[in-house]
């Protein structure tokens, strides 16, 4: 796949980052406030690399798609490593060197005075560099090197504050759900390793006698990452945690890049997935539910990023549906708007927080409208999007691909439960932006009026917020405003692309991409009435949100009104539908048990106590001689007759024996 | 039948006889040198005559001519050669460590006692009939009843006491035991005990019986043991250092050519079958004595009867390889004995502090070359790499299996693992960190120990990587 | 030769039931001299067994050896009745018994 | 024959009632008599110079000499009133033992018989009366077997001899009170406890 | 002759430095004796590729020979050693530095001769020499004495084993001198109880369950730099002995205990990653962890698929790096917080960023994260176990992956992150002579990491290959 050569450009879009990182690690002291233009640098020209690489990988390709393919070394035989550049794989590139840029400039405005400055973009250039890695990836393995690395930078990213004991464990959370992730394709790996003796995507994919079961079960182990990655039930409990990270971090890797790997890998995968109903049945599955689910706890939560952490969920749900079913542009796509229109409301987010110093719980925002305007454009233009007002928004086009292809491929409870989502998703974005920019600001309202129970739970405390930052704004506005600006073109205008069906420039890009199976039947109903439903869900769900929060009586008793709804917000809601606790019961709590039986019981007690007996057998042994040792002669004397008597009895026997 | 003594018999028996005149003129010294110099003028002269005895000895070796001198009586050859030359190195040995013992006006009878005990040893290496076994050990014995008794010290001449009544009532036995073996085979010389109608004598028999008790007494193996650890713990320092190894010696030649050529054909291994089950016994019940012992020289009695069963599991099934083996041990055993006793005596003073192992604590802090000695002798005693006692276990080990005797091999694995356990046990005391031990420690360090130490040390380095097993040493008996 | 009016079986087993008595002598009895006189019974035990077999095979090698015994067992008893005064010279009662420093 | 029986059963008398007196002195005459019937009884075997040699050696020095100590040890002191018995119940198992014992080698040794008669006898010189010259067992024989043949062994005695006389000497110096030695004991004993204790097991 | 000097080198100058008097400490002074000593051997260790040194020891009961060279193997291990060496000397900062170093570099030059050894008898002489020093220095500066004898009675008898199988070995084929010699291949009825004394032998050392339970004490007594060497190294003895020793010489029998090898193995990988997971004692987490990760390799070397073994040998090293380098960086963390317990512990890492990030790279590559050396023989390794056909094993060996993620970042951030704690005292961070300790380690780290394509030089067919039975030159 791809024509064999050697390609500068790719070498060089994927290393700058991570020289960008070593730059930034090694000089962070000296480069002091310099090390954020320094490595937003390395983004951006990575993405020009990006840019010319695309032109480069059109070269002398039959038929113009894109396909560059480089290899670099081999471990031991079967296991090769090489970079391959084709339509998805430069998607993504493209939205991780581009999008990322852009977020890497706006953190120069936004972590500007922390102490770490250097180290913060050495992390974000080392994600950069971990995510080419994942998406340029020839074979399983080295997507599984990126795999690890994103966690990695992740990890390190969520616990930046890592004087934060609730960064911190968030931190390790998201790593080692991560790590379970990992560990599902590497089995995944085994098998294709057992059966193909290589691990290039290309033998792979080629491969076709498989045994009986193991197609689904290597999809199953592949899917398992993917849902790690991409917060997909029941493992998606460290996404909302992991909003600990500061904002930039959520924008770029807890929405726009990392947490849709998953989707790359399916999408990725397709060859393998297409063959199985089975696994497209689940992943499709797996994938409504999470983005129902999502939905449904984005409507609970008080902090803003973590709503904005459960509409990512919910519409990386969408994604895995849409890749699952088979509808692999309409979820590619729903990952390449979701990344614009995604980032730019955390980042939007992210104005709103730094201007009222770290304070995330929207109940103690509101009215910010007048003091914020431009981030209140910010966000309406990213909640229209999201929720997917047509033609209105980016979002629109590629849910709706997404909708449809389930319908398609023959999933129409995906499809119900696809359009249902797509209602309750404008219902709480709006909520989260009527809350936050209508009424009356309730920054000065004190907490427990508005029923906020543990303030700790929600954002940043404040007693902390001085060692994050020492002073703020003392970078310029416009650092973070111009790339939110310029986010908003895409967000509005890119679903276009989409739009006009089979020869839309979308489907002529992937063209060769994706294997089209045959559709079982037409749809039975079309496109456009599938929009004008959607269309009608997500009025409702506006209206609902706007009499419940934006109209004029409920902006009046605003404070009443929200204390009665924390009070009153179900436990299911508040606990995230227990996933936590369940996850928490069957695995962290067993895996601690035993360890404390064998650590605390079984190593000092039983192992250890049987070797010790056994040395004081030994000593017991020694009295038992000793005893025989009275020092009187007499008794010597006796014990010489014994023995003498034992012997003679032996010879006279011996010599009667021999007569 | 009458002999005609020539030259050629007294040049036989020239090692032991300058060993035996030696001690004379080490008496008439003493009654002439000054009184402050006699201690050292006897040691000096003792050794004097040790060395040129050894060189005779080894001058016989080397032309390696087997006689049978004064009819028979003693053999030379390379069998007894090899073993004399061992006995005289423990000779040499112990002498060297005798610097601090008894009184000065009893300091030359002493070492006299010694070299005639010395000269005994060697005449039973070299015994070819019954007469010169039972005087070569009556020697050997009588001298040391005395010698164990030169100290100061009740306990000293509790262990003359012990070591008089129990090893008389041994010889007894061996006397009575050689009565029957004349009886049933009507000669004393070991050579017509090869008789094959002897194989089905009783009297042979029984007196082999009683003959192998006496021989088990002085070898220490049990149940014939319980004296070794008394006398060897109250007797001085320098006569344990010799007891331990003179007498196993020269008890081992003798048992050896027995074992190898004074036996009826055939009936080797039904003969000796008891003294194979003893050695088993010794080799475990010696090393689980030694748990949890309080003094040097009681720690290596036990050890000893342990390591004499090592050898007899070597000389079990009477290979030719299998005394080579033997032998290459008994030396090995030789050197690490006398270095651990010369490392005894360099911290010793006239109390004979260095045997009290209480007194070992935290000594790698007070004297760390005298430790680090003593642990390797230690580490050898057990056969731990890279000692001669490794590479002596395994020899032994060969032997045993190859002759048919695994289950030999099997004990003798067995009970190194035990004592390697026992022997770590001093280590540990002497490389505990307590300062606050109060140790009546004397600082007396004897030139002549840390000589003979030093070569002890380099001697066990080099029989383990210069391994040579002498191979002219089969026993004659005419 | 003319035979030996007695068996040597005879002698041999004299001396045998000699030889144990003595045997006996040494364990059951607490006092060091009557030990030293029991394995002095011992030796001659063995001396009759000698002389009696080389009266047996007329060889005369058994009255060598007996004369030999004899010497040493002279010896013997010289350096044991010695190595006793020293132990017990002042003691109340002569008792091996209390001859128990060292044990164990 | 008969004086054979009367010999035995004089020494096993005096050999039992050697070692079943309790005074030290009776033991010793129980000896004398049990050398003196056994010296007769080597002349019966003809072994006229040994018989002399018995009588002599052991009648005449062994037994003054213990006389002697008997004498020396019991000076001034209780004679030898039995002190507590630190092992009571071992003499009954041990002369069971022993009779056991000596029942398997009287069994084996009566089988010899046969094996000495048919022996070939290598003899040396002739068996003749009691006291003819150069007879066996004559001292000319004895003599002349004792310097030739057996020279090496004669020459050892001297040795042992030797070493008896200087190891007496050397031992018997020695003036320390027992008493003393006893304090001294006892403080050795305590040293070794403390050492035990220290030794820390 | 250039092995001869790689083993003699460091016993003899340790010697020296034992036995000087101890009066005079001058701990600057050993310490850079040490290090140089230890630069002088890893140099000369680069050039040992196919150095060899023979000399004819034994004749009877068998042929015996000082036979010493790198094999295929050995070499890379043998690297390994010299670099823990070296980083855990310069680490080196304890009372009686003298005497301390002296151990270090005799532990060096033993296990030297134990993994230069190409004959069986001087494999077990040097094995037996090789535990000295640490029970000395388990003696010396460990906390608990007891500590030291139960590494003793383990050890020893592990040892013993070791000596009686080699004997029995070279009495029943008349040499020992064998290892690394690809015809020879014995069976017999003894044979059996000859792979038993090995493999107990090796079992012991690595170790595996159910005979760990010296080395989780041994690991927290021990001072860091040796410990550091000796989990890095010392531990891998075995292993290594398994493949040269079990699986060259003895392939059937090593097949038929297969099962129990594998067995084992998962129960030690299960078992120490489960226990890791509840200790408070940081060099304990590391001691389970090691448990768990030897396992791995038993496991491995038991399936016989030369891709498991290509992966053994990578992770081997890979362990040896990680180990040494969390250990030592351990140790850095105990001078300067005079304190292990991960109770105690915390935020470390603001006021010594370097400390912590060595820590941190240690502590990824041992939890496996791709990209170090960890991932490369944890993935080698389970595709080749896979392959072979153990398919439980494989899944069960996933689940420490994800234990290990759990536990490692327990260590890391308990030592490291959260607030500072203000009772323990706040040290400057790395010197340079502390950076330099670590430095070739991290590195080594990231490049076997990225390519570990020389460490799979060695021929796996040359072990598992199954010749002609025959026995060595038989007497």
């Amino acid at each position: 796949m791809g024509n064999e050569g050697t390609y500068p450009y790719l070498l060089l879009l994927w290393l700058l980052p991570l020289a960008g990182a070593i730059v930034n690690w090694a000089f962070g002291p000296q480069l002091k406030r310099a090390a954020g233009p320094l490595g937003s640098a390395f983004v951006g020209v990575s993405f020009i690399a990006t840019v010319l690489m695309w032109g480069a990988a059109t070269q002398g390709v039959p038929g113009g798609a894109i396909g560059a393919h480089q290899s670099l070394f081999s471990w031991i035989p079967g296991f090769d490593f090489g970079l391959l550049m084709d339509p998805l794989s430069l998607l993504w590139t493209l939205i991780i060197t581009g999008v990322g840029f852009l977020i890497h400039v706006y953190s120069i405005g936004y972590m500007d005075g922390d102490k770490a400055f250097a180290r913060f973009f050495a992390y974000l250039n080392f994600f950069v560099f971990a995510m080419l890695t994942l998406v340029l990836s020839d074979n399983f393995v080295g997507l599984l090197v990126g795999w690890g690395l994103v966690g990695l930078a992740s990890y390190f990213l969520i616990g930046f504050w890592f004087f934060k004991p609730s960064a911190v464990a968030a931190a390790r959370k998201a790593f080692v759900i991560n790590v379970a992730g990992d560990v599902g394709i590497m089995f995944a790996i085994f098998m294709i390793f057992a059966s193909v003796h290589s691990i290039a995507y290309g033998d792979a994919f080629a491969f076709t006698s498989y045994p009986s079961g193991w197609l689904f079960a290597i999809c199953l182990c592949l899917f398992i990452g993917a849902a790690a990655k991409s917060a997909q039930i029941p493992l998606h409990t460290w996404l909302p945690d992991a909003m600990e990270g500061p904002t930039p971090v959520s924008a770029l890797i807890h929405a726009a890049t990392m947490v849709t790997a998953g989707v790359y890998l399916v999408a990725r995968c397709a060859p393998l997935w297409s063959h199985d109903a089975n696994a497209q049945l689940l992943v499709g599955t797996i994938g409504a539910l999470t983005a129902l689910v999502g939905a449904i706890l984005g409507c609970g939560q008080w902090d803003i990023k973590r709503i904005l952490a459960y509409s990512t969920m919910s519409q990386i749900g969408y994604m895995i549906m849409g890749v699952g079913v088979g509808a692999y542009e309409g979820g590619v796509a729903h990952f390449f708007t979701h990344a614009f229109f995604k980032a730019q409301l955390f980042l939007g987010s992210g104005i709103i927080i730094h201007a009222l110093n770290n304070e995330q719980d929207v109940r103690r925002m509101g009215g910010l409208r007048a003091k914020l305007p431009f981030a209140f454009w910010a966000m309406l233009t990213g909640v229209v999007a999201i929720s997917g007002i047509p033609f209105l928004g980016a979002g629109f086009f590629s849910k709706d691909l997404i909708i449809q292809g389930a319908l398609e491929h023959g999933h129409p409870i995906m499809y119900a439960v696809g359009i249902v989502t797509a209602g309750i998703t404008a219902y709480y974005m709006c909520r989260m932006l009527f809350i936050t920019f209508l009424g009356n600001y309730r920054g000065n309202v004190d907490p427990s009026e508005l029923g906020i129970r543990h303030p700790e739970l929600a954002g940043t405390p404040a007693h902390e917020e001085d060692d994050a930052h020492e002073s703020h704004g003392r970078a310029p506005a416009w650092l973070m405003n111009v790339p939110v600006a310029i986010l908003m073109v895409p967000t509005v205008l890119i679903g276009w692309l989409m739009f006009g069906g089979e020869n839309s420039p979308w489907a002529h890009f992937f063209a060769q991409t994706f294997p089209h199976e045959t559709m079982a039947a037409p749809a039975p109903v079309s496109e456009m009435f599938t929009a004008v439903i959607v269309f009608v869900c997500v009025i409702i769900g506006i209206a609902v949100a706007w009499m419940r929060y934006g109209a004029a009586p409920a902006a009046e008793n605003a404070v009443e009104r929200l204390r009665v709804e924390s009070v009153r917000m179900p436990a299911v809601l508040t606990n995230a539908f227990y996933f936590d606790a369940a996850l928490d019961w069957i695995f962290v709590r067993a895996s601690q048990l035993l360890g404390t039986l064998f650590g605390r019981f079984l190593d000092p007690q039983v192992i250890d106590g049987a070797v010790r007996e056994t040395v004081f057998s030994a000593q017991w042994l020694g009295t038992l001689v000793r005893s025989f040792q009275t020092g009187l002669m007499r008794t010597y004397a006796f014990l010489i007759a014994i023995g003498a008597t034992i012997f003679m009895i032996y010879y006279a026997l011996a010599a009667g024996g021999v007569k | 039948m009458t002999v005609n003594v020539t030259n050629a018999d007294w040049s036989a028996v020239a090692p032991l006889a300058i060993v035996a005149v030696t001690a004379l003129v080490v008496l008439l010294a003493d009654l002439l040198s000054p009184k402050n110099v006699n201690r050292y003028a006897a040691i000096v002269i003792a050794l004097l005559g040790l060395l040129v005895a050894g060189f005779v000895d080894y001058g016989q070796f080397r032309t390696g001519g087997d006689y049978a001198a004064f009819g028979g009586a003693f053999i030379l050859g390379g069998f007894s050669t090899v073993f004399e030359s061992i006995i005289l190195l423990a000779a040499i040995g112990s002498v060297a460590l005798m610097g601090a013992i008894g009184r000065d006006d009893r300091f030359a009878g002493t070492i006299a006692l010694l070299l005639w005990s010395t000269s005994g040893a060697m005449l039973m290496a070299g015994a070819g009939n019954l007469m010169t076994v039972f005087l070569g050990l009556e020697l050997l014995s009588l001298a040391l009843y005395c010698l164990c008794g030169m100290a100061e010290r009740p306990a000293a001449r509790e262990s003359a006491l012990k070591y008089l009544i129990l090893s008389s009532m041994a010889s007894a036995f061996l006397v009575y035991g050689m009565g029957l073996l004349f009886g049933a085979s009507g000669s004393v010389a070991l050579a017509d005990l090869t008789n094959p109608a002897l194989a089905s004598s009783p009297i042979f028999w029984v007196g082999a019986g009683m003959f192998l008790v006496g021989i088990a007494f002085k070898l220490s193996l049990v149940p014939f043991h319980a004296w070794a650890p008394d006398v060897y713990e109250g007797a001085p320092l320098p006569v344990t250092a010799f007891m331990s190894v003179a007498t196993k010696a020269a008890t081992l030649a003798v048992l050896a050519r027995v074992i190898y050529a004074a036996l009826p054909a055939g009936i080797g291994d039904k003969l000796l079958l008891p003294i194979w089950i003893v050695a088993a016994i010794s080799m475990i019940a010696g090393n689980v004595g030694m748990l949890a012992q309080h003094d040097l020289k009681r720690l290596i009695a036990y050890s000893g009867i342990a390591q004499v069963g090592y050898i007899l599991a070597a000389l079990a099934g009477g290979t030719p390889m299998g005394l080579r083996y033997a032998i290459y041990y008994l030396a090995a055993y030789t050197f690490m004995n006398l270095g651990a006793f010369a490392v005894a005596a360099m911290i010793s003073g006239d109390r004979e502090e260095g045997t009290r192992l209480a007194n070992y604590r935290g000594m790698s802090r007070r004297h760390p070359v005298a430790a680090a000695m003593m642990t390797f002798f230690l580490l050898a005693m057990a056969g731990l790499p890279p000692t001669a006692g490794f590479l002596g276990k395994i020899l032994i080990l060969s032997a045993s299996v190859n002759a048919g005797y695994a289950w030999l091999g099997i004990v003798l694995i067995v009970g190194t693992a035990i004592s390697l356990y026992a022997y770590a046990k001093v280590i540990r005391a002497m490389y505990q960190r307590d300062e606050h031990a109060h140790v009546s420690e004397a600082h007396v360090s004897v030139p002549l120990a840390w000589a003979s130490a030093v070569v002890c040390f380099v001697f066990v380095i080099a029989m383990t990587f210069y391994p040579h097993t002498p191979s002219n040493i089969l026993p004659l008996v005419k | 030769m003319d035979p030996m009016s007695v068996p040597v079986a005879d002698y041999v087993g004299l001396s045998a039931v000699i030889f144990f008595i003595g045997v006996a002598g040494v364990i059951v009895r607490r006092n060091p001299l009557i030990m030293l006189m029991s394995i002095e019974l011992m030796f001659n035990a063995a001396n009759l067994l000698f002389i009696a077999f080389s009266r047996a095979w007329l060889h005369n090698a058994g009255h060598i050896f007996a004369f030999l015994i004899i010497t040493v067992a002279a010896a013997e008893a010289a350096i044991g009745l010695a190595i006793v005064v020293t132990v017990f010279r002042t003691a109340r009662h002569v008792d091996v018994d209390d001859v128990a420093l060292m044990k164990g | 024959m008969i004086a054979f029986w009367i010999l035995a059963v004089i020494m096993l008398g005096s050999a039992i009632w050697c070692i079943s007196s309790s005074k030290p002195v009776y033991s010793v005459v129980a000896l004398l008599l049990h050398f003196a019937a056994l010296a007769a009884m080597y002349l019966t075997l003809h072994a006229e110079f040994l018989a002399v040699i018995q009588l002599i050696v052991y009648s005449g020095a062994i037994l003054i000499l213990f006389l002697f100590v008997i004498a020396l040890l019991s000076s001034g002191v209780a004679p030898f009133s039995a002190g507590p018995n630190k092992l009571p119940r071992i003499g009954i198992p041990a002369v069971a033992l022993l009779l056991v014992a000596l029942g398997f080698l009287t069994y084996a040794v009566n089988h010899a018989a046969a094996t000495v008669a048919s022996a070939t006898t290598s003899t040396t010189s002739q068996l003749g009366a009691v006291g003819q010259a150069g007879v066996f067992g004559s001292v000319a024989d004895f003599g002349k077997a004792l310097f030739t043949t057996y020279l090496l062994p004669f020459e050892v005695t001297a040795l042992v001899l030797m070493v008896a006389v200087i190891g007496v000497i050397l031992l018997a110096g020695d003036a320390t009170p027992y008493v003393a030695s006893r304090k001294q004991a006892a403080e050795v004993r305590r040293e070794m406890r403390e050492a035990i204790v220290r030794g820390g097991e | 002759m250039l092995v001869l000097a790689l083993i003699l080198l460091p016993i003899v100058v340790g010697l020296i430095m034992l036995v000087m008097p101890s009066r005079d400490e001058n701990p600057v002074l050993a310490k850079s004796i040490g290090t140089v000593v230890a630069a002088i051997t890893f140099v000369l260790a680069l050039g040992s590729k196919d150095s060899e040194f023979s000399y004819q020891w034994l004749s009877r009961p068998f042929q015996a020979a000082l036979h010493f060279g790198a094999g295929s193997i050995s070499y890379w291990i043998v690297l390994l050693l010299a670099v823990c060496t070296f980083s855990a000397i310069l680490a080196t900062n304890l009372p009686r530095a003298r005497a301390f170093i002296g151990h270090m570099l005799i532990l060096e030059g033993a296990m030297m001769g134990v993994f230069l050894a190409k004959d069986l008898l001087a494999f077990a002489l040097f094995w037996d020499v090789m535990l000295l020093p640490v029970f000395f220095v388990l003696l010396g500066w460990g906390e608990h004495p007891a500590t030291a004898w139960r590494y003793f009675v383990y050890n020893f008898a592990g040892g013993l084993a070791l000596l009686m199988a080699t004997a029995a070995f070279g009495i029943l084929f008349g040499s020992t001198d064998v290892i690394g010699r690809p015809d020879v291949h014995v069976i017999g009825a003894w044979v059996p109880w000859i792979f038993v004394g090995f493999a107990f032998a090796f079992l012991v050392k690595t170790p595996v369950w159910p005979l760990h339970t010296w080395m989780p004490l041994t690991y927290s007594d021990t001072p860091a730099p040796m410990v550091a060497v000796v989990s890095a190294v010392q531990s891998k003895a075995g292993l290594y002995g398994l493949i040269v020793i079990g699986m060259a010489f003895m392939p059937d029998y090593l097949k038929a205990y297969g099962g129990v090898f594998v067995v084992l193995g998962v129960i030690s990988l299960l078992y120490g990653a489960l226990t890791a997971l509840i200790q408070n004692d940081a060099k304990r987490v590391v001691a389970y962890s090691s448990l768990s990760h030897l396992g791995l390799i038993i496991v491995a070397i038991a399936s016989f698929n030369p891709i498991a073994l290509q992966g053994a040998v990578i992770y081997i090293i890979a362990h040896g790096l990680f180990s040494a380098g969390i250990f030592i960086t351990l140790g850095y963390v105990e001078e300067r917080e005079e304190t292990r317990s991960l109770v105690r512990l915390g935020g470390l890492g603001a006021s010594n960023p370097k400390l912590a990030g060595a820590l941190c790279i240690a502590a990824l590559a041992a939890l496996g994260l791709p990209g170090l050396a960890g991932f490369v023989g944890e993935i080698v390794i389970l595709t080749g176990v896979f392959q072979a056909g153990y398919t439980w094993p494989a899944i069960l060996a996933l689940i420490p992956i994800v234990l290990a993620a759990a536990y490692m970042l327990r260590l890391f951030q308990g030592i490291m992150n959260g607030p500072q704690v203000e009772d323990l005292p706040v040290r400057k961070d790395l010197g340079w002579l502390e950076g330099i300790a670590l430095a070739p380690i991290v590195l080594a780290l990231v490049v076997l990491g990225v390519n570990p394509h020389a460490l799979t030089t060695f021929d796996p067919a040359a072990y598992n290959a199954t010749h002609v039975n025959q026995g060595v030159a038989t007497r």
